[in-house]
């Protein structure tokens, strides 16, 4: 079982996401659609917009995640690309831990790397920049996480999108509001620890558990 | 009748050899013509138009925005023909002009946008309002970003540039929005006030490097577009004997 | 020889962006065609009339 | 003569029901086994479950060597050139064969390297699934119709390649309606038969 | 060219919706994703909420239509249907209409209904609910509309997303201000008509021009 | 004989360069063209010029009734039964012809009316292709490899359809690689031959 088809496949992945282009750019164009139109449908008022900015760049991350996640099996399932991985040959968990890794390199890096920039044009204050980095290093892994078993659950089904966002969404309001108070708490000028910390503890569970149960859902959902 | 003659007329100047022709020997002309005007223009503007009483000197920096503003929107109505020529007659050559001044009226916009920031900082105080005039102008330049964007995206060029032909006419509607705003609504920006002919509101003195200005850049804007026309019809036809005897012709 | 207008930063950079964008436009078609010709000209010295597959 | 794969007494089940009557597969190195059956009796099912992709309902799979599935979709992504598809799949299946450009030209689609592969014609794209198959060789081939859409001169490489993978000590177990491979040594045929309904005791 | 295709359309594209429900739900999954987060994000306060209420509806409204569209054409695009309608005798803008008005159907009505809920949580001055109502039935069909024409132009693109959304989003812009300024006018006690003219003036516009150029642009791209 | 469809002349540009060589092509009732070349040759390009999906860049088409063009994809809803697909087509198309139970029946998919048109095997798809020319019937048909992934008793059953559309009075122009239809009259045959590169005068 060689481990050569992890990075033949990460760097397809990210290929096919640049040459598609809408999944690559789409996590930038919805953090800028709302730094855009937020202040546009709200009023210009630092005040005001300071206090939205962690909720807002955080659901612009969401949104980023969930809209990959239709592309995440799918097309590979239609194709027929994703049979192929069970030939016998090949590290299938390995495998779905590379989709979900370039899962975030699409959708979760680059709101991270232009989270400063998103937070300079909605006035936060400075001292809550760096927690707001870190909540979302921690965070948008889980969104990726939770989202990938959860269109994994889903590929078999027709009923994909609602059941997948019926599925993501109560898993994912917790990582939202932890991590969002502890923005908050940093912005106020308490310590945002036991935020992050539960923040931590989810991603660690997430990443021992989430794997293994998207390789069983794909192994099932192909049949 | 009429269009029979434009028809064949394009047909005739559009076998890719003879328009390569063409525009070799005249672009240089309208460049230099451009250079002429441009001179002048400048020349006029800055060192001989008096300050305005009101403006002082900033209303020099009209001298740029009007005839890039203008030429921005003329642009897109030269475009706009040469689209609807394209759609209807098929003709390649109008494909690849239509396609050509999209780049070319991104570059007039975006000098309008960006001069008339500039001037709005002093005069209104602030860069930017979202008001009709400002808005849709913006709009503008997106229009003409996206038909570039559209253009570049397919990889059968044809094909391309008449889908994009088809957003060019869609686009057009925005340039009467964008002339007529000031007067439907009410904005910061100023209402008309220059008329070539009839009663101008401007004083006859400021209007002269205004002439010139606007005349150059339109030469400019022809030079451009047969400049990038050529280069475009070149790399379509890349692979064709005409193209590979220019070549061996040529030490170019 | 320049002029020192009032609001002269305004007026200056309103003039030197047009010269900017107005010099890209000359020089856009001339780097372009350069560098489509260079390429050309390699195309045709591997002499293969067909774009691809250097070793079938 | 080494059993590459084999499988006893092998069905699946949908809903419940089994798809076919069990049945029993071998593969030896050099044997070419060809799948019969009327459309929907399960030819493309039992392939699937000799390639792993399906796990039997009953019966037992044992494979000893690695192996390629070509089904109806030939697992090509249509954004990608005819090349990066054949790149990609070479190092994803650890393998590595002979090159793209080789595999290209073996399978008449000498040109279409830099094309798209969402812009290749039907008989086209079935031409790029099997060079798939020379990129990355492993001697288990489970072919899915390889001969739809193929014009004759396709059929007659289709043949070739089977039989230069036999002869190398590969096995193909491969379905077709109308047209048969024609081998030097004549393949052994399978029939699949519908299951009928089993009824509880 | 007889009629009747289009209810036939029109039935199987709402059926396929319900079916595949991501689309169905989708807007009102966006509405009460910001109904939720926004809260949340900005802390409870009424005023403040309601300053923003318009603006975040808006959003959610946008967002909906937007996610939509990738599946306007694509899918039938894909499978062969939408090549079937060039057959000669079917009537092909009444279907492009119909097209978009099972995506208002899908994407804008529910925004639309669920408005008032949306806007008592907010706590959006109740003198305001009725223009809030009023921009949205007139402004969501020219989203749909818009992203309909941008949907149609780049379906033969192999760049999707990217593209659309920057085709979208510069014409969808003046929408949102225009219509959010109805509604703060409204607040505020001032008369919401030259806005709401606007808005009226640019759809009589898209419903005129819109039809015609997906047609054309769905043509060509069939190709 | 009446004329159903007449092309002069007529091929396609893809990036300005012709797919194939001008060809003629006349339908008339009860006629049978095979359309015949190796893969890529423009097969399938040239039907969807005759069905008006595409636009010919030289030449004329005239068609003189409906027509019903049934391609490599069957224009089908995967999420959709095929009961329900077959009664939007009947719908849709505004000429009902018979039910969606009987033309199932027909194309011997009796029992999957329920069944997402997804889970069926490659040949039931195509044979879903068919019956949807049944619920609306059209003068005009058009088809491409209609023989393709379908066992024999499907090739005869084409061929079956064919000769009642033919009956009928119905035009048939179909594209074929293996198997060629049996008719009463022998099908008209039609090369499809690449075109050369053109240079501008
Ligand atoms: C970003 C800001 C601005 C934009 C996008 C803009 C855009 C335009 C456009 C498109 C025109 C041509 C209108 C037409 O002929 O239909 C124009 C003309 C003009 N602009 Fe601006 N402008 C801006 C700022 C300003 C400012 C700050 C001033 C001066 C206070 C100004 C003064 C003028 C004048 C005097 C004209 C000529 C009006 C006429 O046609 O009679 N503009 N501008
Ligand atoms: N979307 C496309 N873009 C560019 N080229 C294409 C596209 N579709 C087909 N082609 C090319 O046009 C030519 C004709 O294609 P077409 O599908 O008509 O062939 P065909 O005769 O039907 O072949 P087959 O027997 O394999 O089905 C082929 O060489 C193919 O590569
Ligand atoms: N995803 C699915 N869900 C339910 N039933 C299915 C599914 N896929 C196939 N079937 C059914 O299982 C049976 C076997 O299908 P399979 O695809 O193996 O047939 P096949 O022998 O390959 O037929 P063909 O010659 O038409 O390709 C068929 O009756 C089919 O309808
Ligand atoms: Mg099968
Ligand atoms: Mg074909």
């Amino acid at each position: 079982m060689s481990l050569r088809a992890l990075p033949a496949l990460l760097l397809r992945d990210l290929r096919l996401a640049v040459r598609h282009g809408g999944e690559s750019l789409m996590p930038l164009f919805f953090l800028f659609a709302v730094l855009i139109l937020v202040p546009l449908g709200v009023g210009p008022g630092p005040n005001l917009l300071a206090t939205i900015a962690p909720g807002m760049i955080w659901v612009a991350a969401l949104l980023a995640s969930l809209l990959a996640l239709e592309n995440l099996f799918r097309p590979d399932f239609e194709d027929g690309t994703l049979e192929q991985w069970w030939l016998g040959h090949l590290p299938v968990t390995g495998l779905v831990m590379t989709r979900l890794l370039s899962h975030w390199l699409i959708t979760g890096l680059p709101v991270i790397l232009f989270a400063p920039l998103a937070a300079q044009m909605l006035y936060l204050p400075d001292q809550a920049l760096g927690v707001l980095m870190l909540s979302l290093l921690i965070g948008t892994p889980i969104l990726s996480l939770i989202g990938g078993l959860a269109a994994a659950l889903t590929l078999g089904t027709n009923r994909g999108s609602v059941l997948l966002s019926i599925l993501v969404f109560p898993l994912v309001v917790p990582v939202l509001i932890f991590a969002t108070g502890a923005v908050a708490a940093a912005a106020d000028g308490f310590s945002p620890r036991a935020h992050l910390g539960l923040l931590a503890a989810l991603l660690v569970l997430a990443l021992t558990l989430v794997p293994l149960a998207v390789t069983a859902a794909l192994r099932l959902n192909i049949e | 009748m009429i269009w029979k003659t434009i028809k064949v007329g394009f047909h005739r100047l559009g076998s890719a050899p003879s328009f390569y022709r063409f525009s070799t020997v005249v672009s240089p002309w309208l460049w230099a013509g451009f250079a002429l005007c441009s001179v002048i223009g400048v020349y006029y503007a800055l060192y001989v138009v008096p300050p305005d009483y009101q403006q002082s000197d900033s209303f020099r920096i009209l001298y740029v925005h009007v005839p890039s503003a203008w030429q921005a929107m003329a642009g897109y109505v030269v475009m706009s023909i040469l689209a609807a020529i394209a759609l209807i007659w098929r003709i390649r050559l109008t494909e690849i002009m239509a396609m050509m001044c999209a780049p070319i009226g991104a570059a007039f916009t975006a000098i309008c946008l960006a001069t008339g920031s500039i001037w709005g900082r002093p005069m209104w105080g602030t860069w930017w309002e979202w008001d009709a005039r400002l808005t849709s102008m913006l709009v503008l330049l997106f229009i003409y970003l996206g038909i570039m964007g559209l253009y570049a995206a397919f990889d059968d060029k044809r094909k391309g540039a008449r889908v994009a032909c088809i957003l060019v006419l869609v686009g057009l509607v925005n340039i009467p929005i964008i002339h007529f705003s000031v007067e439907w609504w009410t904005t910061l920006h100023q209402g008309k006030t220059i008329r070539i002919f009839g009663e101008s509101s401007m004083h006859y003195s400021m209007m002269p490097p205004l002439i010139w200005m606007t005349i150059g850049v339109k030469l400019m804007f022809g030079a451009a577009l047969l400049d990038r026309a050529r280069n475009e019809l070149l790399t379509q036809d890349r692979r064709k004997g005409w193209v590979r005897k220019i070549l061996s012709n040529k030490g170019d | 020889m320049i002029p020192e207008l009032e609001y002269a930063v305004y007026v200056w950079s309103s003039y030197g962006i047009f010269a900017v964008v107005v010099a890209w436009q000359i020089l856009q078609p001339v780097l372009y065609r350069r560098r489509l010709m260079a390429e050309l000209r390699e195309e045709q010295a591997l002499q293969s009339g067909e774009y691809d597959d250097p070793n079938p | 003569m080494s059993l590459l794969l084999e499988a006893r007494d092998v069905t699946f089940r949908r809903q419940g029901d089994r798809v076919f009557k069990p049945l029993d597969v071998e593969l030896a190195a050099g044997n070419a086994v060809v799948v019969l059956g009327p459309n929907g009796c399960g030819k493309t099912t039992l392939l699937r479950l000799l390639a792993g992709i399906l796990q039997p309902a009953e019966g037992a799979i044992s494979r000893h060597a690695a192996t390629a599935f070509l089904g109806h979709a030939s697992a090509l992504k249509a954004e990608l050139t005819c090349r990066e598809n054949l790149e990609f799949l070479r190092a994803f299946h650890g393998t590595p064969g002979i090159s793209a450009s080789r595999a290209l030209s073996r399978t008449g689609l000498t040109g279409l390297g830099l094309r798209p592969a969402r812009a290749l014609s039907a008989g086209q794209k079935r031409r790029l699934g099997l060079a798939s198959l020379l990129v990355s060789p492993r001697p288990i081939w489970l072919l899915d119709e390889p001969y739809a859409s193929l014009d004759d001169a396709g059929g007659e490489l289709v043949d070739e390649l089977l039989a230069e993978h036999l002869a190398e000590g590969g096995a193909v177990a491969l379905s077709t309606h109308q047209r048969k491979p024609k081998l030097a040594s004549p393949a052994g045929e399978l029939w699949v038969q519908r299951a009928p309904l089993e009824e509880p005791a």
